[in-house]
């Protein structure tokens, strides 16, 4: 057993001797540090493992020979030693990467250095609360002088500001201290806390100053400029330590302090820190340069972690836990990003776009980026959702919300930094990236990944959760350097083999979900076959988000569900991002699925809290919060479904992916938005709010976005924006079917998810087939492709019939059910929009098939070729799959009818035997009744019998060019001028603009201005000025005190 | 179903000669508002053979050729998917294959075609003829809709035949009386179907005098004449069979359907032309609320 | 009231911390602001050391006369808070003197004691 | 202007308000605590020392202490971080005075030998490291400011201090070896309270104590004093 | 005794305060560095009566000595600075 003070014999020992080196001992100085700080991380690591093994008590060590609270004393246990192993691993790394400036200024760098982390682990393990004064002055002093590694005068005047603050801080800690100790006559924090129900009005003030001077420390919001400047002027080495180790060790400092605490104190802290974690995010947003980015997020991310051991005596001890999950987590990852953003040359977010020469740094970067956002399955993951689920078990929903908005903002500033980095432009073609330097952030990004595992064991719920798809990422992940063909192969096959064990497992919605995601791979990988080249990163990220998806419908319990819901979401994020000009719009839809799974993750926590259980049953309540548990839940679930208002992220987002991403996103993605609904409205059924039954508002909802969707999709030029706001128009009639809570509502809502897949998949596999071809996008510049394309104008055609809904196809079967449905349920002037929002569909599926492949051939199409035969191959089976269930529709209607039966006993159809074989039975509603066979059957009937007729009557049929007839064979101008195609509707614009302004997006920017305007004024405090910044501290440090006491 | 058939091939004979020599009163209708003469009332069997007898006829590509086809599919199909005399084996058709609804959506399919072959010919006229048919259509679909709604409410039944059942027994039993504002509503939405003036600027580029049907000849020709004859009688039978107490003979179906579809001509005659925007909005202005009050009236007085 | 001798130290103390903070925040030469926060200190020190004083006892230091082994609980005051003063001066000292350094560089680069002019980092 | 000072006045006013609550909160005792009492009670057997202010910074608090001296060796090697590249200054003869000089030349000894006395008998009378080294160091500060050209060589003065400062860790090793725990002054006999050699190690320590504070001190001025004006 | 104790403790305070408003607002840089050793000066006088030899010890030399040398040279050297930059 090593005494915890021989690292501070070592340290300081060490420290004193360097005073004496010179610059010609630079190199056995530089070799002296690393070994102290290689022997701090041992005596950390003995100390783990002796705790771990149970060779070690955790045990209290003397100094001077006497017991306290006559003497100082050290305390070591489980929880200290893994805190000092934080810190000094983070030390043994900074000395690491900081050698060109020891070797350049050895003494006092490598002195200070050492000193500073001996004083740090001394604050981890020390039990005396006037010791602690002189570790944090070490500590401070020592920042001070670290901080002026980079030697200019914006690091001069940041430590300057700093050293002020920390005076002015220390002081309060001091007053205290020595408070504490004249009303209770001790400073051993052991004895005091055994008075503390006796505490004396001193004695709170005492424990009020010095948990105030450590929160301080811990820079709350607004006293906190001075950090700022610290972390914006040093060098980012050192930003790692103060937000990595620093920071690490003042919280602990502060929940060992905290003890002594009235609940007052914590409610205190907590607040604190919520708002911290609120502003600091929120002010983030305006951040231009990477390191007081990452000082806005630090600061952040600390306040979040205050908040929680704030939340101690309502959460109870597990709040530790909690917040040891996102410590870890931020330490890790600022840690990690500091150390990248010290390897970038350039101060602008831009810069970092070196980083995404080299795979492997991007992957770092995005761990880093990724477990700050709390994305699974990183420790912040598992701490968000145990917090959520333990605040909203106490009822504190202020708390819940100011945590989930700052979140939010979080994430803005992050993610619009990754998608520079993955996409800003970059000359350099080298990350120039020395591996030294890198080793940290890798060995930090590793351990993320570790943490992520190991926090699975605190989670407070049972997960249940098959994580055998995410095998598929981490093996895709590690074979990321195999052509393209030989992944898409691997990931078909391991998708069969999956579906081949798992599917006959599944049952009822989960079974036809099952089957839209697991066919949808199988088709989007088939098309897959098309691409050349190695894809780097395509599959893993396919994977994740298949995974994602399979996950979610397997999901039985609350955390699977969203656990799986995060996956998926971060999947489809970064295959969104690989578009060319995508970054705008995957950041848009990074936001909204956030937000939307910001509110889910709310919503599970306060039924969990209403009903106590952790399968989704628990939704199943009656309580009065059960309204606006549901409406949390449906509007985190529209935001993927993209409903009207919430659907400004789809268009850009579908549009600019990648042309086998496209489907994946649109046609197979979304439905797990509807699959969360059904999972939702299966459980909450109606609910009311002041007596207004939420489905009516739902079903407005859903077919406005029909409507306005359709509209939407009718006027673009660009065709997978018009195939994008297609998708939304017709989620809304997804939306719309299942908020009737009807048997034939839902029948509708699920074949047409189903639908809707197929005609997506294959409609943007057809639109990718051309963009391969034509390398265009805009209609317009198109036509006539017929000639040259005329497979996958077949593919359009049989689309764009069925999809609008004409018979004989089975588009047609919703049209009939929505009818019917809507007769049904009375909802007479939705069906009234429903029709319109139909035929509008018309006008845009005209258009889709018009401008590209009618009308003249432009010249520079003239030798374009059709698309190949992997992307043709799956259009052709979804074609097949259509041509099936049109002629036959009871094959899928009648099977859904028969699980909706479950749900919703009565109102299904009627299925009679006709007189014809095959199985083709008549389907009879309330009101009407059809049968498909029939149609299909009388329809090829008349058309053959025409088309023969046709053959017969003609004689000598030639086919000659264009304009052959009306203008004898000469062409009177260019195909630019005679292809009707731009603006194709201009007099509907006119008619019915006003339904077309983007009032959403208009909305949303808006929001989003105003956000930023906000944050820009906020940010306003930070002047600049040290004085201020005192005078910051000294209002907070006032306010702090007359709120605790109830005001002057 | 043999005999189905045969019935369904006659039934499409009487109705495309009947509509021949209707399309040609038409004519002479408009020539005499016009204080002309006109042509003879079987002209249209005199244009019909002549195309027909065209001694080449070529095509642009597939879609072009398949066009009149899909045109005239449509037509016939929605004729064949209703019963056009209540209770006569000769004119029930195939009206067992589905209700109202797929005679609603039926209505597309040849549409659809048509306008995909126009569009193949290359020809920027026919493409603006397309837009701006779909985009009036759409329009017309809204006040149409919400009176067969009130018709469906009322009748509790999407099944023409049911419907039409319900409505015997005198004439103040037709929906034109029990629901007049429904009628209101789909008599107007009529006028943008039948495209005639004031809503017959969808058919303005072909007076340009080039458009799909100059495009379209020979056999083509005959296809889309057929259709003209009788897509637009089909649809009558269908107002008949909703709003006017339907037929139980053949005589009163071919009145009823003159009758009819003499309402758009007498409206066509008296009026200027629309544009396109301004009937999409007309339509969803007054025949939309006029709709609109037919349901509030089914559902709050019949019900 | 009942001036003691504890009670003048205490308001004294408190009246330096006080003056030494108004200064800190109202001065903008760097060597003033420095200046005005050692005053706190010394008043905070004045302060800690009244609040730690008990009346009539002496300093706890054995010279074999007034103080003995024997009489030190009795007679002597707490060493504890001294101890700690003791520290808090020269750790102020430390604070100070890195303070003042670094002041002398910002003088370097704009020639100015002014804080005003130290205010490139912001927001 | 106007807006910022009122509101510095009432920022220190309430302040104030604040101080009041703690003066209205104190309550001046009649006895000692517990620990005093202990300390005062224990002092004279269980370290030796009749100061007892002075046993409990060495040696009931030696960490503490320890981090004092820490702290100004921080200070020390900080201050001449910071101003690293200010660069030499060229020492203007004119600028010492006679006087100076010869009060410097009086002093120095003097000094030097009060500041020694001062912190060998920390343990016996009032003072001890702390107090002694500052002496020390404001009389090698008077040598440095007297001889500009440098007859104090800061090698000499790097080496004391680090050396001071390493055999005072050494010593606290012996106690965490050889006695209680860490910085026990027990390592050598308690002797007779009131004798110079008494109180085990303490007057060691503070013996170090006194040479690396004075170092200390005397090395931080130096560097501020040799700082040229350039700008980096 | 006691009383005149007081009444002495009383001025030492009075002249203190005054010296600490004299350095803050003193525009002479060297006459508020005198005014802020002699409080310290004072503050040790004040120790020794509150019975802390050894506090009063430190500050005196510290609080009174040390630091106002420092800042003495710091005020010359900042002088010099901006001295040169005058010409």
């Amino acid at each position: 057993m090593v005494s915890p003070f021989y690292i501070l014999i070592v340290g300081l020992g060490l420290g004193f001797l360097l005073g004496m080196t010179g610059k010609k001992q630079a190199a056995l100085t530089n070799m002296l540090t690393l070994f102290a700080m290689a022997f701090f991380t041992g005596v950390s690591l003995h100390w783990i493992q002796g705790l771990y093994t149970g060779a070690f008590q955790p045990s209290m060590v003397f100094s001077a020979g006497f017991k306290p609270p006559f003497s100082i004393s050290l305390f070591l246990g489980m929880h200290e030693a893994v805190i000092s192993l934080m810190i000094n691993v983070l030390g043994l790394i900074s000395v690491w990467y900081f050698r060109e400036f020891l070797l350049r200024d050895s003494k006092p760098l490598g002195a200070v250095l050492l000193v500073m982390f001996m004083g740090l682990n001394m604050l981890v393990f020390t039990r005396d609360l006037f010791n602690i004064f002189v570790f944090l002055e070490i500590t401070a002093i020592s920042m001070s002088g670290i901080i002026l590694m980079n030697d200019n005068h914006h690091a001069h005047a940041a430590g300057f500001k700093y050293l002020l603050a920390s005076s002015l801080i220390s002081a309060f800690y001091l007053l205290g201290a020595v408070l504490i100790y004249f009303s209770t006559g001790s400073l051993y924090l052991d004895d005091i806390l055994t008075m503390k129900s006796a505490f004396a009005p001193m004695a709170l003030i005492a424990v009020f100053l010095m948990v105030i001077a450590i929160v301080i420390e811990l820079k709350p919001f607004p006293a906190n400029g001075w950090a700022l400047d610290v972390y914006e002027a040093a060098h980012p080495g050192i930003g790692a330590i103060v937000s990595g180790a620093v920071t690490t060790t003042m919280l602990f400092l502060l929940n060992k302090i905290l003890v002594l605490g009235s609940d007052k104190i914590y409610l205190l802290t907590a607040s604190v820190g919520a708002l911290t974690f609120l502003f600091s995010n929120w002010m983030g947003l305006q951040q231009k340069n990477p390191n007081r980015l990452l000082g806005y997020s630090s600061i952040g991310q600390v306040g979040l972690v205050l908040a929680i051991l704030g939340m101690k005596p309502v959460l109870g001890d597990g709040v530790e836990m909690i917040g040891f999950g996102v410590l870890l987590t931020h330490f890790l990852a600022k840690a990690g990003l500091f150390w990248l953003s010290g390897t970038v040359k350039g101060s602008s977010l831009e810069s970092w776009a070196i980083l995404r020469n080299n795979p492997v740094i991007l992957t770092i970067f995005g761990i880093f980026v990724f477990a700050l956002s709390a994305f699974p399955p990183f420790p912040s993951f598992y701490a968000k959702w145990e917090l959520i689920i333990g605040l909203s078990g106490t009822g504190n929903y202020l708390l819940i919300a100011l945590i989930l908005l700052g979140s939010l903002f979080e994430v803005i500033y992050l993610f619009r930094w990754f998608g520079i980095v993955v996409k800003a432009e970059s000359e350099e073609s080298d990350s120039g990236i020395e591996w030294g330097k890198a080793a940290g952030p890798a060995l930090f990004a590793l351990a993320l990944l570790a943490g992520g595992y190991f926090a699975r064991n605190y989670l407070s719920a049972p997960d249940m959760m098959n994580f055998i798809p995410l095998v598929a990422v981490v093996v895709l992940w590690v074979l990321d350097f195999m052509p393209a063909w030989a992944k898409n192969t691997l990931l078909l096959a391991m998708v069969g083999i999956y579906s081949w064990f798992y599917l006959p497992q599944y049952s009822d919605y989960q079974l036809i979900f099952g089957i839209i995601f697991m066919a949808g791979a199988v088709l989007t990988l088939l098309y897959g076959y098309s691409e050349k080249g190695k894809r780097p990163g395509f599959y893993p990220l396919t994977a994740m988000m298949f995974a994602g998806l399979i996950m979610l419908v397997e999901a039985t319990t609350l955390f699977g569900f969203f656990f799986a819901w995060e996956v998926m979401t971060a999947g489809s994020y970064f295959l969104i991002l690989r578009g060319k000009k995508s970054q705008p719009h995957a950041l848009s839809y990074m936001l909204f699925s956030f937000g939307g799974a910001l509110l889910i993750l709310a919503g599970f926590a306060m039924a969990h809290a209403v009903t106590g259980l952790w399968t989704l049953d628990a939704l199943v309540m009656d309580s009065p919060l059960s309204p606006v548990i549901f409406i949390m839940l449906t509007l985190g679930f529209l935001t993927k479904t993209a409903a009207i208002g919430l659907h400004i992220w789809l268009p850009g987002a579908h549009s600019e992916a990648e042309a086998d991403v496209s489907p994946m996103v649109s046609g197979i993605l979304l439905k797990a938005g509807v699959y969360g609904l059904i999972v939702l409205f299966m459980r909450m059924g109606t609910q009311y709010i002041g007596g207004v039954d939420l489905m009516v508002i739902l079903s407005w909802v859903g077919i406005l976005s029909a409507l306005i969707g359709n509209l939407m999709a009718a006027m673009q030029e660009d065709m997978k924006r018009l195939l994008a706001y297609s998708s939304v128009g017709q989620l809304g009639y997804i939306l719309f079917g299942l908020s009737m809570m009807s048997n034939l509502g839902w029948l509708l809502a699920i074949s047409g998810a189903i639908m809707h897949f197929l005609y997506k998949t294959m409609l943007f596999q057809a639109v990718g087939g051309v963009y391969s071809r034509t390398h265009d996008r805009m209609m317009y510049r198109m036509g006539g492709l017929i000639f040259r394309m005329p497979m996958t104008f077949i593919v359009v055609l049989i689309g764009i019939i069925a999809l609008s809904g004409v018979p004989p196809l089975s588009g047609f079967a919703g049209k009939w059910l929505s009818f019917n449905a809507v007769l049904q349920k009375e909802y007479y002037l939705q069906g009234a929009l429903a029709v319109l929002a139909g035929a509008v569909a018309f006008l845009y599926l005209f258009r889709l098939i018009h401008a590209p492949f009618l009308g003249q051939l432009k010249d520079n199409l003239r030798k374009v070729k059709e698309a190949s035969l992997w992307i043709l191959l799956p259009q052709y089976l979804v074609i097949a799959v259509i041509m099936a269930v049109s002629t036959v529709p009871g094959l899928l209607l009648e099977r859904i009818g028969k699980l909706l039966a479950k749900t919703f006993p009565d109102g299904g159809l009627l299925w009679v035997d006709s007189k014809i074989p095959f199985g083709a039975r008549t389907a009879i509603s309330e009101y009407g009744y059809w049968n498909g066979t029939y149609v299909m059957l009388v329809t090829i009937g008349i058309f053959g019998i025409l088309l023969i007729v046709q053959l017969l009557m003609q004689r000598n049929n030639k086919k000659v060019g264009q304009f052959n007839i009306v203008y004898s064979g000469e062409r009177p101008s260019t195909p630019e001028t005679t292809h009707h195609a731009y603006n194709f509707y201009a007099h509907y614009s006119k008619a019915l603009g006003f339904l077309m302004v983007p009032l959403a997006e208009r909305f949303w920017t808006w929001i989003s201005e105003r956000v930023h305007d906000i944050a820009h004024q906020l940010r306003q405090l930070y002047n600049g000025n040290g004085q201020v910044y005192l005078m910051h501290i000294m209002f907070f440090f006032l306010v702090c005190y007359f709120l605790i006491n109830g005001g002057f | 179903m043999g005999e189905k058939i045969v019935y369904a091939i006659i039934a499409v004979f009487i109705m495309l000669n009947y509509g021949f020599l209707v399309n040609g009163v038409i004519r002479r209708i408009y020539a005499r508002v016009g204080r002309r003469i006109g042509v003879p009332i079987y002209q249209m069997y005199i244009d019909l053979f002549k195309s027909w007898g065209l001694r080449t006829n070529i095509r642009h590509g597939t879609m072009f050729y398949l066009g009149p086809i899909f045109r005239l599919t449509g037509g016939i199909g929605l004729f064949l998917f209703m019963p056009a005399v209540y209770g006569l084996a000769l004119f029930t058709n195939f009206s067992f294959s589905g209700d109202l609804l797929l005679l609603l959506s039926f209505q597309f399919f040849g549409t659809l075609g048509m306008a995909l072959g126009a569009s193949e010919s290359g020809h920027p006229n026919s493409a603006i003829g397309v837009t701006r048919g779909l985009a009036q259509m759409t329009a017309v679909e809204v006040p149409f809709i919400l009176a067969i709604m009130a018709v469906a409410i009322q009748y509790d039944s999407l099944s023409l035949t049911e419907i039409i059942a319900q409505q015997q027994g005198g004439f103040l039993n037709w929906t034109l009386f029990t629901n007049p504002l429904a009628t209101a509503a789909a008599l107007l939405a009529m006028l943008g179907a039948m495209m005639r003036a004031p809503f017959d600027v969808v058919l303005a580029p072909q007076e340009i005098p080039i458009g799909p049907p100059t495009e379209y000849h020979s056999n083509y020709m005959v296809f889309l004449q057929s259709n003209r004859a009788i897509f637009p009688l089909a649809k009558s039978i269908l107002f008949m069979n909703l709003f006017f107490g339907g037929a139980t003979t053949i005589v009163m179906m071919l009145v009823k359907t003159f009758i009819l579809l003499m309402w758009p001509v007498l409206v066509g005659v008296s009026f200027p032309r629309f544009r396109v925007e301004q009937s999409i909005r007309w339509f969803l202005r007054v025949p939309m609320i006029i709709g609109l009050l037919g349901i509030a009236y089914v559902h709050f007085f019949l019900k | 009231m009942n001036l003691t001798i504890d009670k003048i130290a205490l308001l004294l103390g408190m009246s330096l911390m006080l003056i030494g903070l108004w200064g800190g925040f109202t001065q903008k030469n760097l060597l003033k602001i420095i200046l005005s926060f050692s005053i706190f200190d010394t008043g905070l020190n004045i302060l800690i050391v009244a609040l730690g004083y008990l009346p009539g006892r002496t300093a706890p230091i054995i010279d074999g006369s007034a103080v003995t082994p024997e009489n030190l609980a009795l007679v002597a005051i707490d060493p504890v808070p001294q101890a700690l003063v003791l520290t808090a001066i020269v750790i102020g000292f430390g604070t100070t003197a890195l303070l003042l350094a670094y002041a002398l560089k910002l003088n370097q680069h704009k020639k100015s004691l002014d804080i005003n002019q130290f205010t490139d980092l912001k927001w | 202007m106007k807006i910022k000072n009122s509101l510095v006045i009432l920022l220190v006013m309430a302040f104030g308000v604040f101080l009041f609550q703690v003066y209205k909160q104190h309550q001046t005792q009649g006895s000692l605590n517990k620990t005093a009492a202990y300390y005062n009670t224990n002092t004279p057997d269980e370290v030796g020392a009749s100061n007892v202010v002075t046993a409990i910074v060495v040696t009931y608090r030696g960490l503490d202490t320890l981090g004092e001296v820490t702290v100004l060796f921080l200070t020390a090697m900080i201050v001449g971080y910071i101003l690293r590249h200010g660069g030499k200054e060229k020492p203007m003869k004119n600028n010492t005075s006679e006087i100076l000089i010869t009060a410097a030349n009086v002093l120095i000894p003097g000094s030097i030998i009060l500041g020694v006395y001062v912190f060998i008998n920390g343990h016996l009378t009032p003072g001890g490291g702390f107090q002694g080294g500052a002496i020390i160091g404001t009389a090698i500060t008077l040598m440095i400011l007297a001889d500009p050209l440098g007859s104090v060589k800061k090698a000499v003065l790097h080496i004391t201090e680090s050396l001071s400062g390493f055999t005072y860790i050494l010593i606290g090793l012996a106690g965490l070896l050889f006695a209680g725990g860490f910085l026990d002054n027990r390592i050598l006999p308690l002797g007779n309270l009131g004798n110079l050699l008494s109180a085990g190690a303490i007057p060691l320590i503070y013996s170090l104590i006194g040479l690396k504070v004075g170092t200390e001190l005397s090395s931080i001025i130096a560097s501020i004093n040799e700082t040229g004006n350039k700008t980096a | 005794m006691e009383t005149f104790k007081i009444i002495m403790m009383a001025t030492l305070a009075v002249v203190m305060i005054i010296s600490a408003i004299m350095a803050v607002l003193s525009k002479e840089m060297p006459l508020a560095i005198l005014a802020s050793g002699a409080i310290s000066l004072l503050a040790s006088i004040f120790f020794l009566i509150l019975a802390s030899p050894d506090v009063a010890m430190t500050e005196a030399a510290i609080g009174a000595g040390l630091t106002t040398f420092l800042f003495f040279i710091i005020l010359r050297k900042t002088e010099q600075n901006s001295h040169e930059d005058k010409k």
